[in-house]
């Protein structure tokens, strides 16, 4: 009962909220605190409730599946949730100057907007992570898309509008492409469920299927801004303000990616064939160089970091070809499958840290120039440090999740012998240590005459408690890995082909 | 031949045309047109599925799924035409300026 | 028999024809060099396939398509036009299409046709060679009963999958918010869409005195029906929000301001009240789960307060921020 | 105890350091205490730890992270002798940086991250598998960075950014020899030998090519050394944690490790891989001399006879002979005496004297006699002269190369002993019998206070002839170094 609540409290909980800030603006700040705290008493609830009962299924109305829509939460959905929670709760709280309003009298239209379309961002994340129906994820994740594009333009200046349109009409063809398949699905199976689907479409690789999991692909490639499809990426996540920043590159595009693994592990593994594998790992890699590469060109912080996101995005899509990985053959390495959830994870959380930093840093230079960040590590030691440690997870060193991430990986793509994709893995690696040195080498030389605007001290404690997140989840992976064990499926383990 | 087969293959050529006409147009007024002949197409073929048994009434789920889809289309196609007007009004353009998407031949006239 | 061959042949003309004239004004919409026309064939485009809905036996669907697909979304655009002025609209294309020496955009132009008819291609085949699947008719029928309806499709909507429509009334405010986030920050506090000055003897004040009282009725019916028959909180909804719109045009109230806290109260009120139904549902056995004994009384009320606030919500999405260019008063007035 | 004890022992740096980087700047009284008590304790422990062990207990401590992936702490001879080298040291070190860097601004973050590398050499020298001695090695790259760059001048930011640029890509290839290995034959533990037939002998040598770049830079092999003359731009008491106490013994230890432990004598001789390592190391150590004499700072001087030096400690483990690898064990701790002694000391000349050339020592043994006098014990322990601990190094080097069969390393001992001797005699003719440039000013000249200064090279000096002097006792890093080879690691 009460571990169905939590369900119910996770996916409401924001809404809700999101309903009352429309109504009473001024209470958006205290109303995203409340909501923080639902979500984490949820989450403490159904945590040690599934690692002793196993994934839980919820079906809404009473209504099963086909007919119902059922929210499942196993160990990836909890990991994801847990994710979201902290980077949302690290970013409502940095929104609080910018957006809370002070004294003023009059209610400004930003500070309006903010509140509810964060928190209904919120609510379509959790409903992504949990939902098993793809027709039900697509609403979320128009859900998620309206609220994105608006905080994109929030600031309502030429690059922000433009970049919000760029994001739509990239978004809006993505989600047709999705919608398409999905009609398919249901032409096909008469079902929608992910589970019914995965036992309705045992064996056979249906050409019709075929044809609709490559348009839910290419669909949720798109909103996950996977090369090529990356285009939209970099003006929205930089043009974004910062707090709508970290959530656009920390979560938004996990979302889109969270479906597309339930689609291909969950309910079609067999559609799989090795050259589809390869040429989706393909693209991943080379999104890790080209985005590594720009990133390396940018002398824009935000630019860099945005770009550095286009570059992370790639490791997940490694996923299809590693995930497997002949672990059956050697019981220690665990796989690929977790190695990507825990490189999501990290990336999560280092990449909201690091947009945070800059937004400070940015306050504090009054420019958005690398070149302007000199001297900022002594004026902000915290922040210096929240960006190190953010840069070590991506980087992939320990003892960051972002090197438990690679291990894992690496492991797998040497076990199988798929060498190429180890040594993508190290060159991005490498590239990214090159591009996020830079900004840090910057912050750190000494610049006497600089004068900064002052930080106020608990701004500059989120984006450090979530890179320490991000490093704890290296230090303590046994729990986060044993979670996400929790209703994995097979597919992950025996890999795709 | 059925309805159902003729409104289906009516809407896979309708995606087709949106298509088309999403890529090849600049304007967003005109992408965003484009975006909801796609999206009645897709509709459409939708709802021929649903209707191809001759045997029974139109299954109604996707039905409902179809005013569920045409609703969403709708907000997204009215924060769109929003975001266009804010975009012209800010920079007095109607088009994406160097546009780096590969999917975008048109550049606004030198 | 002879009589049930040729209503056959008939029907099967009457739905080619329809099909063509579908894929004729869609073809217009896309391809009409003026930007005006184009929206005008596609509000066209619209009504046909509303047309095809009624042929497809989805009424429900062939209300909201002509309510939303054809009549809100026309209304928008045109709006946009009038407030883009019709020059800015048309020289894109112009230059698109004017220019017609062999060239590389030529060439990519035909690339994308070609990719655009296989990706039509494709799809008829994919439809064709679907397999005989019976859907979820069985499943909605059996169930019927224990939903509070007997309208399947509205079954479906607040019942079956009553998570989905919660969420897409949501999705709906969400492009409010988002709409609105994106006025001048001097707007703010003002009232949304153009200051009338409809006369007070002109066409349009008259229907704006006389239709309202009607548009009402019709919208709440829409809603009643819903239950039985084809109708429901959205295309009802959408009635009204014609209603409300066309009485602000004619200048007989006033758009509410939108730091209103009672019009905010309206817009979030259906979905509130949904989502509460469900909370309370979720303590007393399941979140959204509708008790059959109440299901009926629930599901009227959801869908009430449901078609008051997506009335209001589609309403204030169509106005638009305030000041800028005349916009149109509505597709009447279309030259 | 046995599980917690390793550990406290990496505690006791670990918790001053994160303890220390929220100190504020003036709270020095504190701070000093931290550190000291954590250095002071770490010694302590260590000393226990060495008297259980012979006592036979056993310390182990197991950290999973995932599975294949964790955290292993073991106590074997090899580690204690590292670990108690690199405790000795660093409480030496400290309190030589609380004297030196005095009321400089940003103590807190220095000596927070001097505690954590030395957390991350205790971590090195006590990890069991090859992942854990990975993610500690990683720990050190980048605990050392901001040391490297504290004075975050221009210079010292060019030093760091040469630092990661060698450091990370050589983390790479570590992690690819390490997880290529691990992959086909599970994870790899010191304790137990790994089965090593599952791979083919020629992945074994890409293998073990690609650890030896891997630690070879931390070990500044040539041509892996560039980094470590310009890390010359970081304090004294920074150059003296590099250059002695952690990073470069770290990769000296390493590629004990991977020759010991993980391949082991016999196989590395079958494999052939040894006589190219001791080529390579034979090479630096006559490049490093050379490129010594071509100094004018000392400093620079000194880094470029640490290059030389460290593979003396390659070299041994690579000829594979009894007294070879002795005597490459001892080396550890002889070169990390000698070698802090005259970075103390050159410390020492730049902080109060202002002398950081060659030519400016003319005489100054006058003036510094403590430093000068430590400074040229050192100087002479480099070149292996008796009685210094060098000299042990030498004869022990000397004798495996004739049991090795390898008499050209004799001639390359010759000659690099003639190196260190031109270019480090001619500074302690300087020192003593150079003429003062300048009249000293009426007792103004530079002093050599306060204690905690002069007192920690005076006690580095003092132990690198103890321990020749001593080297027949049963307690001095010979004995050890030979107990260790014998016992553990010689068939």
């Amino acid at each position: 009962m009460s571990v169905s609540l939590a369900i119910v409290a996770l996916v409401t909980a924001p809404l809700v909220a999101a309903l009352i800030a429309v109504i009473l603006p001024r209470w958006g700040p205290w109303l995203s605190l409340l909501v923080v705290a639902g979500n984490a008493a949820a989450l403490v609830v159904l945590i040690p409730a599934i690692v002793s009962q196993g994934a839980l299924t919820l079906p809404i109305g009473g209504w099963q599946a086909p007919l119902g829509i059922t929210l499942r939460a196993d160990g990836m959905a909890l990991a994801f949730l847990t994710m979201a929670a902290l980077v949302m709760a690290a970013v409502l709280v940095s929104a609080r100057p910018e957006f809370g309003g002070g004294g003023e009298v009059t209610e400004t239209r930003r500070q309006w907007a903010f509140w509810p379309l964060a928190l209904l961002l919120w609510s379509a994340l959790n409903v992504v992570f949990l939902s098993r129906d793809l027709f039900n994820l697509y609403v979320a994740l128009e859900l998620l898309t309206v609220s994105a594009v608006a905080l994109v333009a929030i600031d309502g200046k030429a690059d922000g509008l433009g970049a919000a349109l760029r994001y739509l009409m990239f978004a809006l063809l993505g989600s047709l492409a999705y919608l398409l398949g999905a009609a398919l699905l249901y032409a096909q199976h008469g079902t929608l469920d992910i589970a019914l689907l995965a036992d309705q479409a045992i064996g056979g690789r249906a050409a019709v299927d075929m044809m609709a999991v490559g348009l839910m692909t290419a669909g949720l490639a798109a909103k996950t801004a996977l090369f090529p499809f990356h285009a939209w990426l970099q003006p929205a996540h930089s043009g974004a303000p910062a707090p709508a920043s970290a959530m656009l590159s920390a979560l938004v595009p996990k979302a889109s990616f969270a479906i597309l693994i339930r689609i291909w592990f969950e309910a079609l593994p067999g559609l799989a064939t090795p050259p589809l594998l390869v040429t989706l790992g393909a693209m991943g890699a080379i999104a890790i160089v080209y985005g590594s590469v720009l990133a390396l060109r940018q002398t824009r912080l935000k630019l860099m970091i945005a770009y550095s996101t286009v570059a992370q995005i790639g490791y997940l899509f490694l996923i299809f070809p590693l995930a497997g990985g002949d672990s059956y053959m050697q019981p220690w390495a665990a796989g690929a499958w977790t190695g990507v959830m825990f490189h999501a994870l990290s990336h999560g959380l280092a990449k909201a840290s690091m947009f945070l930093c800059a937004g400070l840093w940015i306050v504090a230079a009054g420019s958005d120039r690398i070149e302007a960040m000199r001297g900022l590590a002594s004026a902000t030691p915290m922040i210096a440090s929240a960006f190190a440690l953010a840069a070590v997870t991506l980087v992939g060193l320990p003892p960051s999740g972002g090197f438990t991430a690679k291990y894992l990986m690496l492991t797998s793509a040497f076990v199988s012998g798929q060498y190429v994709w180890a040594a993508v893995l190290l060159i991005g690696g490498l590239l990214s240590a090159a591009y996020l040195y830079r900004p840090l080498a910057v912050a750190f030389a000494r610049d006497g005459d600089a004068v900064f605007k002052p930080v106020p001290r608990l701004a500059q404690a989120m984006p450090l408690m979530l890179a320490l997140a991000a490093i704890l989840l290296g230090l303590a992976s046994q729990g986060p890995f044993a979670l996400m064990q929790i209703g994995r499926p097979s597919s992950a383990e025996a890999g795709l082909q | 031949m059925a309805s159902s087969s003729i409104f289906g293959l009516c809407g896979a050529l309708l995606i087709g045309m949106g298509l088309y006409g999403f890529i090849t147009h600049p304007h967003l007024l005109r992408r965003l047109l484009a975006f909801n002949v796609i999206g009645s197409g897709i509709f459409l073929l939708f709802g021929a599925t649903a209707a191809r048994l001759p045997s029974a009434a139109t299954d109604p789920v996707p039905q409902a799924l179809i005013i569920t889809g045409i609703v969403v289309a709708l907000a997204a196609t009215a924060l769109g035409v929003g975001l266009v007007l804010a975009y012209a009004r800010v920079t007095g353009r109607t088009t994406l300026p160097e546009d780096g998407a590969p999917t975008d031949p048109g550049k606004p006239p030198r | 028999m002879i009589d049930g061959t040729a209503s056959d042949i008939a029907a099967t003309g009457f739905d080619l024809v329809l099909a063509a004239m579908i894929l004729g004004a869609g073809l217009f919409a896309v391809t009409v060099r003026d930007l005006f026309g184009a929206v005008v064939f596609f509000i066209v485009y619209g009504v046909f396939v509303a047309l095809a809905w009624l042929r497809l036996g989805a009424l429900d669907v062939a209300l909201t398509e002509a309510a939303l697909g054809a009549g809100l979304t026309g209304v928008l655009l045109i709006g946009a036009v009038a407030r883009l002025g019709r020059r800015t609209g048309t020289q894109g294309t112009d230059a698109l299409s004017r220019r017609s020496a062999f060239s590389v955009r030529s060439v990519s132009q035909i690339a994308t046709m070609l990719v655009s008819a296989a990706v039509s291609v494709a799809l008829g085949w994919a439809f064709l060679s679907l397999s005989d699947s019976d859907g979820l008719r069985a499943g909605v029928a059996a169930n019927l009963d224990a939903s509070g309806v007997s309208n399947p499709v509205t079954a479906v909507l607040i019942n079956f999958r009553g998570w989905d429509t919660l969420l897409e009334s949501i999705v709906l405010l969400a492009a409010l918010i988002g709409l609105w986030s994106l006025w001048r920050d001097d707007d703010w506090g003002r009232r949304p869409g153009l200051r009338q000055h409809a006369r007070a003897d002109g066409v349009l004040a008259m229907f704006g005195r006389l239709l309202p009282p009607f548009g009402l009725l019709f919208g709440v019916y829409m809603v009643w029906v819903g239950s039985s028959l084809p109708g429901g909180a959205f295309q009802g909804g959408t009635v009204l929000a014609a209603v409300w719109l066309l009485m602000m045009m004619a200048g007989l109230m006033p758009p509410p301001m939108v730091t209103s806290a009672r019009i905010r109260a309206v817009l979030i009120a259906g979905p509130l009240v949904f989502l509460s139904v469900g909370i309370i549902g979720a303590f007393a056995g399941g979140f959204l789960g509708l008790p059959p004994a109440y299901a009926k009384p629930l599901i009227l009320m959801i869908e009430a307060a449901l078609t008051l606030s997506i009335a209001a919500t589609l309403a204030l999405l169509v106005l638009g921020p305030p000041g800028g260019p005349a916009m149109p008063s509505g597709p009447g007035d279309a030259p | 105890m046995s599980a917690t004890l390793p550990i406290l022992i990496l505690l006791t740096s670990l918790v001053p350091a994160f303890i220390t980087f929220f100190l504020p700047q003036e709270r020095h009284s504190v701070r000093n205490l931290l550190n000291l008590g954590g250095a002071v304790l770490k010694l302590g422990l260590i000393v226990f730890m060495i008297l259980e062990v012979v006592q036979g207990t056993i310390y182990e401590t197991r950290i999973s992270f995932a599975p294949g992936l964790y955290l292993l702490l073991r106590v074997d001879a090899l580690s204690l002798l590292f670990v108690s080298l690199s405790a000795l040291l660093w409480l030496l070190t400290t309190i030589y940086a609380i004297a030196y860097l005095g009321n400089k601004p940003e103590m807190s973050r220095f000596f927070g991250f001097f505690s954590l590398c030395v957390a991350a050499t205790t971590g090195i020298a006590l990890s069991g598998t090859l992942i854990s001695f990975f993610i500690f090695f990683e720990l050190l790259t980048l605990s050392t960075w901001p040391l490297v760059v504290h004075k975050q001048n221009a210079k010292s930011i060019a030093a760091g950014r040469s630092y990661l640029a060698y450091a990370l890509p050589a983390s790479a290839v570590l992690l690819i020899a390490i997880i290529w290995l691990e992959s086909s034959v599970g994870p790899v533990e010191f304790a137990t030998p790994a089965n090593l037939e599952r791979l083919d002998d020629n992945s074994l040598r890409m293998i073990f090519a690609l650890f030896i770049a891997g630690l070879g830079v931390k070990a500044a092999l040539v041509p892996l050394h560039g980094w470590l003359p310009a890390a010359m731009a970081a304090p004294a008491p920074v150059s003296a944690l590099l250059h002695a106490v952690a990073v470069v013994k770290a990769g000296a230890f390493g590629v004990m490790r991977i020759v010991l432990d993980v391949f082991g004598l016999e196989r590395m001789e079958t494999l052939g891989v040894g006589l190219p390592l001791a080529v390579l190391a034979a090479f630096t150590i006559l490049w490093g001399s050379a490129r010594a004499l071509q100094q004018q700072e000392i400093k620079k001087r000194l880094a470029f006879s640490t290059v030389s030096q460290v593979s003396y400690i390659v070299l041994g483990v690579a000829l594979a002979s009894p007294f070879a690898v002795i005597g490459g064990l001892v080396h550890l701790v002889h070169q990390g005496l000698m070698k802090i002694t005259l970075f103390f000391c050159a410390g020492i000349f730049d902080e109060r004297a202002g002398i950081t050339r060659v030519d400016a020592l003319d005489g100054i043994g006058r003036q510094m006699p403590w430093t000068s006098v430590c400074f040229s014990i050192g100087a002479i322990g480099m070149v292996g002269l008796p009685p210094t601990a060098g000299f042990i190094t030498k004869i022990y080097l000397g004798i495996g190369a004739m049991q090795a069969d390898a008499p050209w390393v004799l001639a390359v001992l010759a000659v690099s002993t003639l190196l260190n001797a031109a270019y480090f005699l001619p500074l302690v003719y300087r020192i003593w019998f150079g003429d003062a440039p300048t009249p000293v000013p009426a007792g103004g000249g530079p002093t050599e206070r306060p204690l905690g200064l002069i007192a920690p090279p005076v006690i580095t000096a003092f132990a690198s002839i103890a321990v020749a002097l001593l080297a027949a006792s049963s307690f001095s890093p010979l004995a050890w170094a030979t107990l260790i080879a014998t016992r553990d690691y010689l068939r």
